[in-house]
């Protein structure tokens, strides 16, 4: 049967990634049928209100956390327990992190097909090359490096605005991550420590960020994150922080890790013990024809299938959410991370989890205005951010 | 057409009146029919609209309408979020500058196409065409054209002025002009072309007798057409108002409401909640939008119904 | 506006003599700028989709393209990816054409109707019906989404062309039925009195006599629908259900889609592409709506 | 003669304001009706009610008989000429004259011979063809007047057909319409504000103002014997003179010094008035120069303006502190500040209460 | 008489089309002049370019002596009424009257005399804060006269100043405009079709045809002795009769099998014509009934059609085949029908050449 997926991966290596799925779905009988939209917002707008219509796609894609709560509270959910215990998905799917915002009070709503990480810094060895500067190993160098990269022409901290400031507010969260560590992480976001999130190491934070964005170009404020990342490629500019997602970018422009550009984890800290995490996951509409939602549940068997996720993470620049991987197709980058994810307590999981997506956007905004609005003091921003989490729920 | 009358007056008064309460309504039957849409529209759609919109700003519904209320807490949020009070200060802004140079501009250059020019049509249709492109599509070509490395700049640093610097976007202090540039391009036209027609509706007569009067064009335009093309003024206006308050696609497809959170609209922020199944608040916020039109639309129903007590036929 | 003196000895006699005064070269001067500043952005549209990628790295948006060149628009038609998908705007083109071509005299026939039913017909409401008409056009159409999703699914048209048809009618209603009502206002009234006398109808009246005459003001309910339905995205994305996409939908998966680099050309060609419809129109028969206009518009 | 038109009690409401109140009249069949008045007394809206095109607040109306108060325009047996004639822009002669029997699911034979029938009676065949706006403003009243005509009903009305025309071709079509009046013998009811017109179409005049008829009676009388002030003002050009004064118990009419003896005025009810009054006279029955003495009051006074009008002129003076107004024949030599003797008989004139206006 | 406005060879065209053909006009210092004629014939034209309004093609113009050809309209001291008035809608009838001063830059004082002067003159102080949707149309037309008169010129010109307006205002704002000529003693030059405020109003009168200026004369020449068939025909309501025939050899008129003999009649040469001829004759100079019979020549007709006017009555009748009206005094008992005896002198008629029209 038909089954139409609404997804948002409409850059180069997502269209790479996502074409893996479509292919190999394409090889069992059944067919994708593709409905992208760009731009994740518009895309879930879009799911949600033909959910709402009677009509929705019969997969779509979401971000792990609580982004699809209400379709599950609504039952509008394929109930995927049946497939995930015949399969075994408890047993192979980790790190925990990753399953928890699928399987819900015992009960799998959805399937995870990639774990990201968000904390990775890309440089551009040639831009620091430039600047006569080697790669910084720790985040005190990179900020000593600024003004020389800036001296240099180069654009010393590359980062865009766009989708209402989701860039900038990645950038903040490993700040503040850097910060606090992660348990304290989880306290202000899950736990709305109010004080934890009035304190000075949080002020610490969005100082910093403040101090960065003064090293931005002007071409920074509604430019989306790919174009941010071929000013690296490029070697307009010196760094990026992006999640593994760039990683793609990397490669379809046929760049070397190590030669042409350097992934640096966690940032912030001279060893990476954290792993902030996200990832993608794809839910299944209930249909009334039982030849789509076997269909449905043959797809997400796929997903999860080691060889798709192999060929997929490849593509996508993300991790398999599996271990019985065959990851001789990674790179040097990405069997990096996979051996932080490795660590116990190493994984700190992205705040969708905790807060929605109404947060997220709020909290996207404070982010934004404080490193594009020359007005706005970090004293400001953090009061701000504070009220937010007083009200979220 | 002659009829029998001994039969007519044997009916009494009342099946008289009876037959004619079915004609009458047979005549008017078809009036509601035609009519039906527009009343379908007007309640099914605007009131009850309306009411969900105004109703549900004051639960805490997410992605499903609830009915979970919780008095005015939207709205004390929705007034503390600053980037709530950045979008009304912005709208307001963008919404004088819009409006100001669309009519100022329109205004302008109606008067230049009135002035029995060369190449009348071909003007005219370069200053409408514009409007036949989105808003997403003015909001892209522009951001290109200011792009600083791309656009202007670019081009006057490529003539040898290096020290040039024009990125209105890249700005949070001048991102809403850079906005209100885009939009007059898209917007002057129609502006101009009611103007125009405005301008052509003026009695040649008082033309003829202000140039006697020795009052000197301008003047003649300021102190005398302008104050006699009301109607078309407020045509026009009642259009500008209408797309200020729901601009939304030029704001995304330009700045994406940044650099920041300078280029935000109500619109952009109602939307953005509802998008992100915060529905009640977004809710909240249109309602607050809906609220100043609400005042004005009152005052001019009652003024129609007033002018139109005096006034009904058929 | 010109003042002119007659220099002693000459008598004057016959045409004033023409002078080519300030005022007219500044209202020239206005007029080419204005024009200028009009014209740029699509001109730079136009060159940019003809310039490689190269060039456009290289010069800036403003110089000619030294090798013009029709790829772009091929590929931006019909090889652009968007998804999995590689089919370019083409099938996306088909639908726009299909929504516009049901949905702009759809919308049109019934504001017709409205204005003229308000114009002629008033009955107790209808001033308020009007008034309640006004006040949506304000309202941002997002937030009427919902009440229409919940409508429209109830009758099962949510996600089909019908569905997306209504909608198109919905958001035109209050400005086109504005546009009506106004002309149908300035007509004179005996003549739906003399219709009546020889005895025709609401309907009769409305097709014989009312439409042939609203040939101009419809001139401008029609460019403005076909420019707002041709260049509708959210609607078409929400309601029109995935066989109908509308190209702008293309459009924006197109232009926020990079494959490693931002590809303004493709971007461009596909931007002049998507916008030619409407555009066509305006060049057309944009000397029709400064006329049509006059006769709906100015009356307040 | 039969009733063609009966009003009765007619009543008319907009919103508050009373246009028409309790208003009757009564119209024979084949008479010519003049519904005459100053702008804005109610002679469109009458006009409007009869055809069925308002909907009254009060009141019955009768055509042929027939109580057609509550029925549609079409069913009334009427036909309408407005002043903008109104015709359907966009279609030709031919299709404006069917369209009602179009409408009307008449057969195309009986359609044609109609069409026929009446473009022969108005003269317009060379003109089927043609549209609206090809016409000159004669042919197009000829075509409005047909549209009534070959829906064959009993009554015509018109609106003010010919105030849009200039003065040359209002007074061409004036006797068309009388001539086509005295042909086909329909009941017309004809709304001006033009009294020539008025005068020389109508059988009956109905003189209107503020929606209630002052007068109803043939042109003679109107002319002759208004009823009250405002007809006997309104009727007649150059207005009639008045001169308020008091009238004294031997019957003698004074004012500003002047005395008029009032003998040989036919009193309404025969019984001379006395108290203050307003003398009427009209231009036209003040003599100038040799005959002036012999009338029954002369006097002699100084001429202020002198308007030439071809046939006759119009002469400006002052009798008792008035100014009146006199027509004179072109051949007598009159020019500004001439002291000449003017006379009239007052029994042709008019008095009339100075309270109520009334005619006494 | 000195002159005031000096019209030389003056043409206008509108591309192909030549609207005035040097057409020549001098008007006299304080003259009131009517140019009349019908629709299109290119008064208001011929008006705007004595006011500059309009780019003339060839020609001069002088006012007061000075060539004003090329001068701006407010240089010209000429001072313009039009039919709508034109008054600026949105300022106070205060301003509508000082708007042109204080553009000119005069002082405070000097514009509040001439305000205050010509309000006086207008009677309009009581107005002068009204705007001008709450005058009445006559109101309307004294402050567009205001407009004028502030601003002190030699020249007034009107452009059908009073055809908006409706028959009675329009009778008295006739005798209005005369009485401030005679006041003002300004030169008028004054616009209209209509023939009553021509005759009315005019020292002389220029009748227009086709932009050519047919006769310029007063209006007692031009109604009793028109230079062509045409301005007969056009002065004069109900309009001269006009016989088509034949003069013989012995100066009597024929035509269908009626002789009609012309002694008397003024040549315009003194020498009696012959051949084909068109004998006019106005209604008021045919008489009817006894004293018929005594006039140079009589028939006995049938009337066809009578129009009751008020003062008189039209009755129209048929004489050799030609359609004839003529005018009797409201007295005479006068019916369709009836058989009567009519007569007149043709002494005071017309007589044209058939081929030019010309009178002879
Ligand atoms: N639609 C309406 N609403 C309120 N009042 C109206 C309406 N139509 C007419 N009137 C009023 O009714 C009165 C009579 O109007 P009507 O049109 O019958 O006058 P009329 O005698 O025909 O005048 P005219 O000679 O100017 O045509 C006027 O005072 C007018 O103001
Ligand atoms: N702008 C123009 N272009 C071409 N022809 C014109 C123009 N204005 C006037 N005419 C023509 O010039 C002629 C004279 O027009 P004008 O307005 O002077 O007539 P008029 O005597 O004032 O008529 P009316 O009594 O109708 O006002 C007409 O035949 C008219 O068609
Ligand atoms: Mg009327
Ligand atoms: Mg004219």
């Amino acid at each position: 049967a038909d089954v139409e997926v609404i997804h948002w991966w409409t850059s180069g290596g997502e269209q790479a990634a996502v074409s893996v799925f479509a292919k190999e779905f394409d090889k069992t009988g059944d067919k994708w049928v593709d409905n992208a939209i760009a731009l994740g917002e518009t895309a879930r707008a879009a799911i949600m209100q033909r959910a709402l219509g009677g009509d929705p796609p019969d997969a779509a894609q979401f971000n792990p956390g609580r982004q699809y709560e209400e379709l599950i509270s609504a039952g509008l959910l394929l109930d995927l327990t049946p497939l995930a215990e015949k399969e075994g998905w408890d047993k192979f799917i980790r790190p925990a992190e990753t399953v928890a915002p699928c399987k819900i009070d015992g009960k799998w709503w959805c399937v995870p097909v990639n774990i990201h990480m968000n904390n990775w810094a890309w440089a551009s060895i040639p831009a620091f090359k430039k600047a006569g500067l080697e790669v910084p190993s720790t985040w005190d160098e990179y900020i000593a490096d600024l003004p020389k990269l800036k001296d240099a022409g180069v654009i010393p901290f590359a980062i865009g605005g766009d989708g209402g400031g989701w860039q900038v507010s990645l950038m903040a969260n490993q700040l503040i991550l850097a910060q606090l560590g992660a348990a304290n992480v989880e306290k202000i976001w899950k736990d709305k420590d109010l004080d934890l999130a009035g304190g000075p190491e949080v002020l610490k934070a969005f100082q910093t960020l403040k101090a960065l964005g003064g090293y931005a170009d002007p071409g920074s404020p509604n430019r989306s994150w790919s174009d941010t990342t071929s000013l690296v490629i490029s070697g307009e500019a010196a760094l990026q922080v992006m999640g593994d997602w760039a990683q793609g970018e990397f490669q379809v422009a046929g760049q070397k890790p190590g030669v042409d550009y350097a992934c640096l984890l966690g940032p912030l800290l001279p060893d990476a013990k954290n792993v902030r995490i996200g990832g993608d996951i794809f839910v299944f509409f209930k249909q009334k024809d039982p030849d789509v939602e076997r269909a449905q549940l043959s797809l997400a068997s796929m997903m999860v299938n080691p060889q798709v996720q192999a060929m997929f993470n490849t593509a996508k620049g993300s991790a398999p959410i599996r271990d019985d991987v065959d990851l001789s197709l990674a790179n040097d980058c990405m069997k990096k991370a996979i051996e932080v994810l490795k660590q116990p307590g190493a994984v700190v999981p992205d705040q969708n989890v905790w807060r929605n997506e109404a947060f997220a956007t709020a909290q996207n905004a404070i982010f934004s205005d404080l490193i594009y609005n020359a007005n706005t003091t970090p004293e400001a921003a953090q009061a701000q951010f504070v009220e937010l989490l007083k009200n979220a729920e | 057409m002659t009829t029998t009358v001994a039969t007519e007056q044997a009916l009494t008064q009342r099946q008289l009146k009876a037959r004619a309460g079915r004609r009458r309504l047979a005549g008017k039957l078809s009036a509601i029919i035609g009519t039906l849409p527009m009343m379908i529209v007007a309640i099914g759609v605007f009131v009850i609209g309306i009411i969900f919109t105004v109703v549900l700003s004051f639960t805490n519904s997410k992605l499903f309408p609830s009915f979970n209320f919780v008095g005015w807490r939207q709205y004390e949020i929705l007034w503390a979020t600053p980037r709530w009070q950045q979008s009304v200060i912005n709208i307001w802004f963008y919404g004088f500058g819009h409006i100001a140079l669309c009519l100022g501009l329109g205004f302008a250059l109606a008067v230049a196409i009135d002035q029995r020019i060369r190449g009348e049509d071909a003007f005219r249709t370069v200053f409408l065409y514009p409007f036949a492109l989105s808003a997403v599509i003015t909001g892209l070509v522009w951001q290109l054209m200011l792009d600083p490395n791309w656009g202007f700049q670019a081009f006057v640093r490529s003539l040898g002025y290096t020290d040039f610097t024009f990125a209105p976007l890249a700005n949070s202090n001048t991102a809403l002009l850079g906005m209100v540039v885009a939009s007059v391009w898209n917007g002057v036209g129609v502006t101009m072309a009611i103007l125009l027609s405005g301008l052509r509706g003026v009695d040649e007569e008082i033309w003829k007798a202000a140039r006697i009067d020795g009052i000197p064009t301008w003047r003649t335009y300021i102190s005398i057409v302008v104050p006699m093309m009301r109607g078309a003024v407020a045509t026009a206006l009642v259009l500008l108002v209408v797309n200020v308050v729901r601009t939304f696609d030029i704001v995304i497809a330009m700045t994406g409401g940044g650099p920041g959170i300078s280029t935000q609209m109500p619109a952009t922020y109602v939307i953005d909640n509802i998008n992100s199944r915060n529905v009640g608040h977004g809710m909240a916020a249109a309602t607050c939008m809906l609220l100043p039109i609400a005042v004005l639309i009152i005052v001019q129903a009652v003024y129609r119904w007033r002018a139109s007590r005096r006034g009904r036929t058929t | 506006m010109s003042a002119i003196t007659a220099s002693a000895g000459i008598e004057p006699s016959g045409p004033r003599p023409k002078q080519v005064t300030a005022a007219r070269v500044g209202i020239y001067a206005f007029l080419l700028i204005a024009a200028l500043f009009f014209l740029i952005p699509l001109i730079v549209m136009i060159m940019t989709s003809m310039k490689s990628m190269n060039e456009i790295r290289g010069g800036n948006i403003f110089a000619l393209p030294t090798q013009p060149t029709f790829d772009y628009w091929v590929k931006a038609w019909s090889s652009a990816c968007t998804g999995v998908a590689c089919t370019g705007l083409a099938p996306g083109f088909f639908n726009s054409v299909k929504i516009t071509l049901l949905s702009v005299p759809i919308s049109i026939v019934i504001a017709m109707i409205n204005g003229y039913a308000l114009s002629f017909w008033r009955f107790r409401g209808a001033e308020l019906m009007f008034a309640i008409l006004v006040f949506g056009a304000f309202v941002p159409f997002q937030v009427l989404v919902y009440p229409i999703i919940f409508g429209l699914s109830r009758v099962g048209l949510f996600g089909t062309l019908p569905g997306i048809v209504i909608v198109h009618t919905i958001f035109g209603m209050p400005i086109l039925t504005l546009l009506f009502r106004n002309f149908f206002s300035s007509l004179p009234v005996e003549l739906f009195k003399a219709a009546r006398v020889d005895g025709a109808g609401f309907w009769r009246i409305f097709f014989s006599v009312m439409l042939p005459m609203s040939v101009p003001i419809a001139i401008v309910a029609v460019i403005l629908q076909v420019t707002g339905i041709w260049n509708d995205f959210i609607f078409g994305l929400v309601f029109a259900g995935r066989e109908n996409m509308p190209m702008t939908v293309q459009l924006n998966n197109i232009v926020r889609t990079s494959t490693g680099t931002v590809e303004y050309s493709t971007n461009m060609a596909a931007t002049v592409l998507t916008g030619a419809v409407p555009l066509i129109v305006y060049f057309v028969s944009g000397k029709w709506f400064v006329r049509g206009i006059a006769a709906g518009a100015v009356k307040g | 003669m039969a009733t063609s038109v009966d009003i009765r009690d007619l009543s008319l409401n907009y919103g508050a304001v009373t246009v028409l109140d309790k208003l009757n009249l009564e119209v024979g069949r084949g008479e010519f009706i003049v519904l005459l008045g100053p702008s804005g007394c109610g002679k469109s809206t009458l006009l409007n009610c009869i055809a069925g095109l308002l909907d009254i607040s009060a009141g019955q109306i009768f055509i042929s008989g027939k109580n057609v108060t509550w029925d549609e325009p079409k069913d009334r047996g009427i036909g309408m000429v407005f002043q903008s004639y109104a015709l359907y822009p966009q279609m030709s002669v031919e299709k404006n004259l069917s369209f009602g029997l179009r409408v009307a699911g008449f057969k195309k034979e009986e359609i044609d011979a109609r069409v026929k029938h009446a473009s022969e009676i108005l003269q317009i065949q060379p003109l089927l063809k043609r549209r609206p706006v090809e016409l000159s403003g004669g042919q197009r009243q000829r075509v409005a007047i047909g549209r009534a005509l070959v829906r064959d009903v009993d009554v015509f009305l018109f609106d003010e057909p010919l105030s849009n025309l200039d003065a040359k071709l209002r007074s061409d079509l004036r006797v068309e319409i009388k001539r086509l009046h005295q042909r086909l013998k329909n009941t017309m009811i004809y709304v001006t504000h033009d009294q020539i017109e008025a005068m020389t179409l109508a059988d009956r005049i109905a003189i209107m103002r503020n929606g209630v008829i002052q007068q109803f009676d043939t042109p003679h009388t109107i002319y002759n014997k208004p009823v009250n002030l405002f007809v006997a003002g309104f009727i007649g050009s150059p207005s009639m003179n008045f001169l308020n004064g008091q009238i004294s118990n031997d019957g003698t009419f004074e004012t500003g010094g002047v005395r008029i003896p009032l003998n040989g005025y036919g009193w309404e009810d025969g019984a001379v008035k006395t108290g203050a009054a307003v003398l009427g006279i009209r231009p036209e029955h003040v003599t100038v120069g040799a005959g002036a003495k012999a009338l029954p009051f002369s006097a002699d006074v100084d001429i202020e303006l002198v308007e030439p009008m071809g046939a006759d002129t119009i002469a400006w003076t002052r009798l008792g502190g008035h100014s009146v107004t006199f027509r004179a024949a072109a051949e007598i030599e009159l020019h500004a500040g001439q002291k000449v003797t003017i006379g009239f008989d007052p029994a042709r004139g008019s008095v009339f209460d100075a309270q109520s206006g009334d005619r006494i």
